[in-house]
């Protein structure tokens, strides 16, 4: 997320027609949204990336390996709004929503 | 007399249900009450404020609340990430269970209404925790344009209207529970 | 595909960006994310106003990482039929070489009820692009009221007695328009929703996906529980899978248990009446079972192999 | 008459009208912030308070057309909507009131599209001005309560459909303690609705909605331009009953300290209700300050206004809502009421609010004081962010 | 019922008189009639704006003598949704006894294009009312534009290069509703078409008719071979006469010897340039063949005895 | 420059212009009286004498629609309607406005229902007279074609879309002989469009259509209204440029005689062409009347009409539309045109020709002859059958 | 049709909408359209009816004969707009299309 | 000078084709011309005008023409119906084979263009036919504002825009004859 967010030059909002430039709602943080946040064991992760492809919120960030595989890493807790999607859809059950 | 109330809350959690109990109590004091939402196009979870009036002369005004005379947040996580926050000198009533940095008011009520809710209610609705901590401070302050029998009242009403009668009795206890606390 | 594989083309393309503002829980920015991971040529996207709209381009952000544009409720089709068109026309003057795919994207409002009609010229013209719809089963944006797509005896706030008609059948209707292809999804089955993605985005002509929406909002339902309620959908045979590619069918997936139907309906908080009347629920039943025989046979009159 | 409080917001208080007069057909379609009229309503209906048939319809188009239907076989028919479901009916407006039928539409006025945004302006109504429609702006919900009452005696007897537009949010949103009327009191004062033609009567079949080729036309709809000149004479008749009914007044405008001002302040809806408090304010300071509160506006009575603004020496105009490349309509209408006046009065339109931009009390001071002070605001547009 | 019986309803009715201003030739009145003809209840119609309705009531004249609504274009389905829901408004308050009937009247541009939505919204609604679709392929009203109706080649002053999609198929359209009536009917075979009415106006609930309708303007063809050219449509089987029932289909005519297209395609001017096509023609021909086999497995899948 | 001269109809002649641009995209769904610019650009399509995509769409909403689509990428977009078809697309009149989207949109005046009528009159384009868009009204086929032609070049430079207007059937199905000019010039005035942002420019995504809450929403909207400001200053410049090119003058209003005229009568289009031929024969007579004629009627340049109207002693506005319970558009327009003058002008206002009621020149004549007599004719309605 | 367009009221058309009074056109003749007349042959005419329903513009009279059946009496040109129909569909050809 | 023409006839008649001609023609003489149709929702069959003016200066009138030069009348059936005819005292030419009632005019030219056209080109209209009528009286009357051989290469302009060469020939002997007959 982080390196994608930098990928995005932040020229000025062309005003006409209230037209905007694509790609910017990442200055708007959702992660204050959150009542629970998600716990993540990555000992018991299988990197499965269920977790990935069912998070509403984009949260679940990647990165590459040193075998330059794309692995799960920390979730994003900026943009994360807690639903516990992550919790469920996680076959090995290695993430657990927590109280803030 | 007029008494103004902000309500913070998150998309779900019941601000407007909130702003109504009391303006709602309000005209049982035969007050004149006011209460709105402030709207935006936000989902659960999602920040929202509503706002009431109580006064003993007609309401014309219809512009958001800029100065309230008491805040209540409904979320404890909010609280902390409110800009406005640090701008009330009036009390603020706050549903948590953690530390809020920023408070500038020196009248800050902090309860844990999720815990008493769910104790009661067994749902985290902390609302009337709220309410009836504002009722004591109300009281403390002599400030009796809202009583403590006509939220009672309407807690009543409310659930009956619902079919929900059986929620009357724990709801009344969260009213009393935070009434009492301070 | 797989999950893997899914995972890296999201990330990759990264076309819908956080920071947009759906309930917590919500599946729509799943199932359009799904969406741009299935073809690799980018998309312009319509939309249709409906939640997906509000909580994503609220001025001056927008979650949309490529070309997007929301005109009115009505008019997704239309729109991108203007859009699709302007791109044959500058293309034949060699105004632009790069080959580009279209989407309109709405909720069952903008596509069952007040956008039918832009959807319907759209698919007759035979624009090139891909119809999708997400159906939550009401107008969730403006707070839950009836549409054509609520289910039957759903509670919402126009009908807070419970819906007294069947919702209507989209795909039936779009597939009456003779189109390439036409398919409903469920991001319960998310392999099987991107795989009709990647087909609907790769024929030549309309194609049309609709997709099942758990909106835990309007459900009343734990926001956690969006995608066990997705998948019972499909387990009930409530949200069939199936598909219509050059006028022949295919059903996805025959559950081999199917559940019955209260166990879906226990989960949503708008059946809590309805749940209550043994012999309506009965009659609900008997109307999925009817319909989903009806599926088995128009596959079996027109099988696809 | 015994009268009963509730807590009602404005749209939940046009509701309660509705019900109280236990409408035939309801046609609905939601939009934001229109829904809380057709939600409350279909929890009357639920309840069986109320034994109306609602017709949840696909589209406001379509709401429009199947009240016009409805309206034509005789039944009291309504609908309500605002924006861009205003917008979308368009085509209907004027073939309710060609077809002169009595359709009462509320209208929890917001802005349109593009961008699109949910909250208050006066766009939508504003572009409905010329459609033969009757338009009444209501400052908060007691007043649209009651308008909503009126509404059914004046349309129905002048054969012409009316609007009721409250402010969204601001009013439709907004609870207040709102006095309502026995039941019983509202049906006798609403009285039966005697259609004058009636698709269901197959005995006297009729054909509504002929082609009307240039030899016949032009007189038919002079025959509607006509009765709108006949709408105050109906307005101040029922009006006298309903005061006599309910010991209220229904107003086509109204004055608050206009008599002596010097600087009148004209604006509509519930941002008037606010600037009543700013003219107490001013006036406690010796202030010669007024307000002119428009709230029938179609028809609009351009002898009245200038009756009460032709002694100003100032009138300040404030629209919630613009007319690109012209003027406001607000103030199109107040300039027109007095250009004629052999006296100069000066004028000054100014735009607030647009898309929900809140006007606090003390910019609408800032603004009359600057005109007290002979400096007046050279922003047209309040409240614009620089 | 037989040509003898007919005569006298309709004279008896008398629901559509003389003295309206469509084209010599039309066939629009002769389906009115035939509809007026098919119930001894009164009826109340909505009509969309079209050739049937300018015709018809040119102020101060009027051919209707039953009730009659005419307001927009778009409209019919929502305008008679609104009568017939006044009607059951004002019948529970006891304020009218009669047993009424309600049809909606459209030509194809006011039921395939700009009529849908509101049809498809009244449909779902479940009103009790027919709706009858009289498809003379385009926009004749307004001088022969293109319409969804238009057959694939015909040349109107839209495309006066043949058009290029094939027609809207509105009674699957109708179908996909699940109502519980739907049928295409023809002059040319009026006896079924009345029966076809008559079984519409006796269902409870939504009924759709889609009526082929030979405009002798619109195919520069002689006015006295309105008829004819009807008759040749359902020979070819360009227009199959069928109905759906209750979720089951019946085709009620199979030609025996069923004609080529070419003999109906060369009684209209509009196919002049395609009939010099054989490659093109062939493609029509395939295309109404295999319309047929599909229509002859539904049937087959969904029997209706 | 050669010229080339031709039989076209004012629909014709409008296709014909639309036809040299060789636009990108025009939709199109037919209306009378439009039908003679679709029907005629579908054969140019057809003789493949141009390269335009045409959208046959299946009802107006969805034709303006997929021009905003078109045009949001970056292609040149037409479409053309009249009356219903107008009110059917209102709902994205203000959108597209909003999107500053430089459509063009030929309208063939025609009244509105109920009742349906076929004919002429202004009221279908004076219900979008706030909706954001330019508007131009033209009295004949050559200058509906010049007009098209410089409406993309005005379009275009301030963003803004535009109405061509032209009388039904007076105009549209009028044939004349129509000066066109070459291709190469035509193309060379007209230059490539450049849009302001594109959807088809992937590298550089946009989001079209967003959400603007009250905090954005109205300075959105100003940037809109404030671009109508600059109109005139475009206008004049792009007219120039016009003159330059074709040796003809694109005006934002004629005036005929109004010099020293003490009678002036204010109308539009082609009637207003017809009236020429009046006031030539009072002029003979030495009847000092005259004619004025505005012709860009969004924005609406009230300073200029002040300067030719302020010396008249007597202006008569006709109207071809009516403002039901306030007064016709027109009409309002000058008296709000002229009434900050000290001087005292008198103004009178008549409406005629709804649905398509000739007005002869003969009953223009008795108009003006009767204020020659100081008798004005009392009937409002002109033509009005007893 | 005769006693038909008697059996009509003409009463005043209501004004107000331009609504009108239901079943009036027959006061606008349209038998003035028609280049070509039917001309019947009544003894040839077997009494099928066939004529009757197909007429677009009703103009083909009935009357009541001694037996008390309906029968096919004359074409009603006041209204017969000439389109040869009837002649086409007449089962036994006995309705010529004869010039004006 | 300015020649006004009416022309009557029925919907599918091609009145309006017959007004472009002669403006067209019109043209061709370097004239101003208009031409333009009275519409109403009428259909194939139904009586419909159209008209043509011919100018030397440039026409501004957009007013339908209340007494015009000529009268061209396509039908001859319409003709006995036409209320208006007796009004006329220009010339009137109306293709018909039978008397005409209540003409009014001296000049009226009865002529039978139906059975010409039947002759030349096939199918019955008679419009060229009376053209050609209209083109002999203008030289009677040493109009020339309108001239026959402008018309004759405007039917040849049109018939070729239509790829319909092989009717050139056919229409222009229609002219001939209509020209020839008075
Ligand atoms: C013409 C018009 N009518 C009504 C609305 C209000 N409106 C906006 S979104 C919406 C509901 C959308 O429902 P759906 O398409 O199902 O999407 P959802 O919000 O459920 O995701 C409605 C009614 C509108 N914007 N425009
Ligand atoms: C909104 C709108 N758009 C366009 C029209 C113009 N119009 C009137 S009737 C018609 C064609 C009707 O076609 P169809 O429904 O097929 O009936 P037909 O005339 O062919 O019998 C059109 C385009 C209109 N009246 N309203
Ligand atoms: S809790 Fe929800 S938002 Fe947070 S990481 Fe998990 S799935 Fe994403
Ligand atoms: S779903 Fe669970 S196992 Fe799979 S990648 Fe996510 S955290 Fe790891
Ligand atoms: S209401 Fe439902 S569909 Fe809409 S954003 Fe929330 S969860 Fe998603
Ligand atoms: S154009 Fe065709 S459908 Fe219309 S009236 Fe004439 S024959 Fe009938
Ligand atoms: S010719 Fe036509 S109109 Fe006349 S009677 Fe025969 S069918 Fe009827
Ligand atoms: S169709 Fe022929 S045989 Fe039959 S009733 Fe008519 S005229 Fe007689
Ligand atoms: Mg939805
Ligand atoms: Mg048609």
């Amino acid at each position: 997320m982080k390196n994608f967010k930098e990928r995005i030059h932040m020229k000025e909002n062309k005003k006409i027609g209230g037209v905007l430039k694509g790609g910017t709602s990442e200055q708007y943080k959702t992660g204050n949204w959150r009542y629970k946040k998600p716990v993540w064991d990555s000992k018991r992760c299988v990197q499965c990336m269920v977790c990935y492809v069912y998070c509403p919120d984009n949260c679940i960030l990647l990165k590459k390996g040193k075998d330059g595989k794309v692995k799960r890493s920390e979730t994003d807790l900026e943009f994360c709004k807690g639903c516990g999607i992550c919790e469920k859809v996680c076959p090995v059950k290695c993430i657990k929503m927590e109280d803030e | 007399m007029e008494l103004k109330i902000t309500i913070y809350g998150r998309g779900g959690q019941g601000a407007k249900t909130c702003a109504q109990i009391l303006a709602e109590a309000g005209m049982e004091a035969r007050k004149f009450i006011q209460a709105f939402p402030e709207y935006g196009p936000e989902r659960r979870g999602a920040p929202v404020k509503a706002f009431v009036r109580i006064s003993d002369k007609q309401i014309r005004s219809h512009e958001p609340i800029k100065n309230p005379d008491f805040v209540i947040i409904i979320d404890g996580n909010l609280a902390n990430v409110l800009e406005e926050i640090n701008l009330y000198t009036c009390p603020v009533i706050i549903n948590t269970n953690k530390k809020i940095n920023k408070l500038k008011s020196k009248e800050n009520c902090l309860i844990d209404g999720t815990k008493i809710s769910l104790e009661e209610i067994k749902i985290n609705n902390p609302n009337i925790v709220l309410i009836g901590v504002l009722l004591k401070i109300l009281e403390k302050k002599k400030i009796n344009i809202l009583k403590y029998k006509d939220v009672e009242k309407i807690i009543q009403k409310i659930f009956s209207k619902k079919g929900k009668e059986h929620l009357i009795k724990p709801n009344i206890n969260c009213l009393k529970k935070g009434y009492e606390k301070f | 595909m797989n999950y893997i594989e899914l995972a890296k083309k999201i990330d990759e393309r990264k076309a819908i960006i956080p920071g947009h503002r759906t309930c917590p829980g919500c599946p729509i920015a799943i199932i359009l994310r799904i969406a741009y991971a299935s073809t690799d040529k980018k998309i312009i996207t319509a939309s249709a106003t409906s939640c997906a709209e509000v909580t994503t381009t609220i001025y001056p952000y927008t979650s949309w990482n490529e070309p997007f544009i929301h005109s009115v409720f009505a008019n997704a089709a239309a729109t991108i039929s203007g859009v699709e068109t302007a791109y044959r026309a500058l293309k034949k003057k060699g105004k632009i070489k790069e080959d580009i795919k279209f989407m309109a994207f709405a909720g069952d409002g903008g596509a069952f009820d007040i956008g039918l009609q832009s959807l319907s010229g759209a698919l007759e013209r035979g624009h090139d692009f891909v119809f999708i719809c997400y159906d939550n089963e009401g107008y969730q944006n403006t707070g839950a009221q009836r549409s054509s797509a609520t289910p039957y005896s759903a509670q919402t706030t126009t009908t807070p007695g419970g819906k007294e008609e069947y919702q209507k059948d989209l795909a039936k209707i779009a597939i009456a328009h003779k189109i390439p292809y036409v398919a409903t999804a469920n991001p319960g089955n998310i392999l099987d929703m991107q795989e009709k993605f990647r087909k609907a985005f790769e024929k030549k002509g309309p194609a049309v996906i609709i997709v099942y929406a758990a909106c835990p909002t309007n459900m009343k339902a734990p926001e956690d529980l969006t995608i066990d309620i997705s998948k019972l959908a499909t387990e009930t045979n409530f949200w069939p899978l199936y598909e219509y590619e050059d006028g022949k069918y295919k059903i996805n997936y025959k559950p081999k248990n199917k559940k019955p139907i209260q166990e879906f309906l226990k989960m949503q908080t708008k059946f809590k009446d309805v749940l209550k009347n043994k012999e309506e629920v009965k009659k609900i039943q008997k109307r999925i079972d009817d319909d989903f025989e009806e599926l088995l046979k128009l596959e079996k009159a027109f099988p696809l192999k | 008459m015994k009268l009963k409080k509730l807590p009602l917001s404005g749209g939940e208080a046009i509701s309660y009208a509705l019900k109280q007069v236990d409408v035939d057909v309801f046609a609905m379609y939601p939009i934001t912030p229109q829904t809380p009229i057709i939600e409350s309503y279909s929890m009357h209906v639920k309840n069986k308070e109320v034994s109306t048939e609602v017709i949840l319809v696909e589209s406001e188009h379509s709401a429009l057309s199947t009240v016009i239907g409805s309206a034509a076989s005789g039944a009291r028919s309504v609908t309500a909507t605002a924006s861009q479901g205003l917008m979308y009916m368009y085509e209907l407006l004027s073939v309710a009131s060609g077809f002169r039928l009595p359709i009462v539409m509320p209208v929890a006025n917001r802005a349109i599209s593009a961008p699109i945004n949910i909250h208050c302006d006066h766009s939508d109504a504003m572009a409905c001005l010329d459609q033969g429609w009757m338009m009444v702006f209501c400052e908060n919900a007691q007043e649209a309560y009651e308008m909503t009452l009126f509404s059914f005696r004046l349309a129905e007897s002048i054969n012409l459909p009316i609007m009721i537009c409250i402010d969204g949010f601001y009013t439709s949103h907004n609870v207040e303690n709102l006095e309502v009327y026995e039941d019983k009191i509202v049906k006798q004062f609403v009285g039966e609705y005697k259609p004058n033609y009636n698709l269901l009567d197959t005995k006297n079949p009729v054909s509504v909605g002929s082609l009307a080729l240039p030899n016949t036309f032009f007189e038919i709809k002079i025959e509607m331009f006509e009765a709108f000149l006949k709408v105050k004479e109906h307005f101040l008749k029922i009006s006298k009953d309903f005061k006599k009914t309910f010991k209220k007044n229904i107003k086509i405008y109204e004055e608050y300290f206009t008599k002596d001002a010097e600087i009148i302040i004209v604006l509509m809806s519930s941002t008037a209700e606010s600037t009543k408090n700013i003219i107490d304010r001013l006036r406690s300071k010796g202030k010669k300050v007024g307000l002119l509160r428009p709230i029938l506006f179609r028809p609009f009575i351009y002898k009245e206004y200038n009756k009460s603004l032709k002694n100003a020496k100032e009138i300040i105009v404030l629209d919630r809502a613009e007319g690109p490349g012209s003027s406001a309509p607000l103030y199109k209408e107040i300039k027109l009421s007095v250009c004629d006046n052999n006296k100069k009065i000066n004028l000054t339109s100014y735009v607030f609010g647009l898309g929900g931009r809140d006007l606090f009390e003390k910019d609408i001071e800032e603004l009359l004081v600057s005109f007290i002070n002979k400096k007046p605001l050279k922003e047209k547009y309040l409240g614009r962010k620089k």
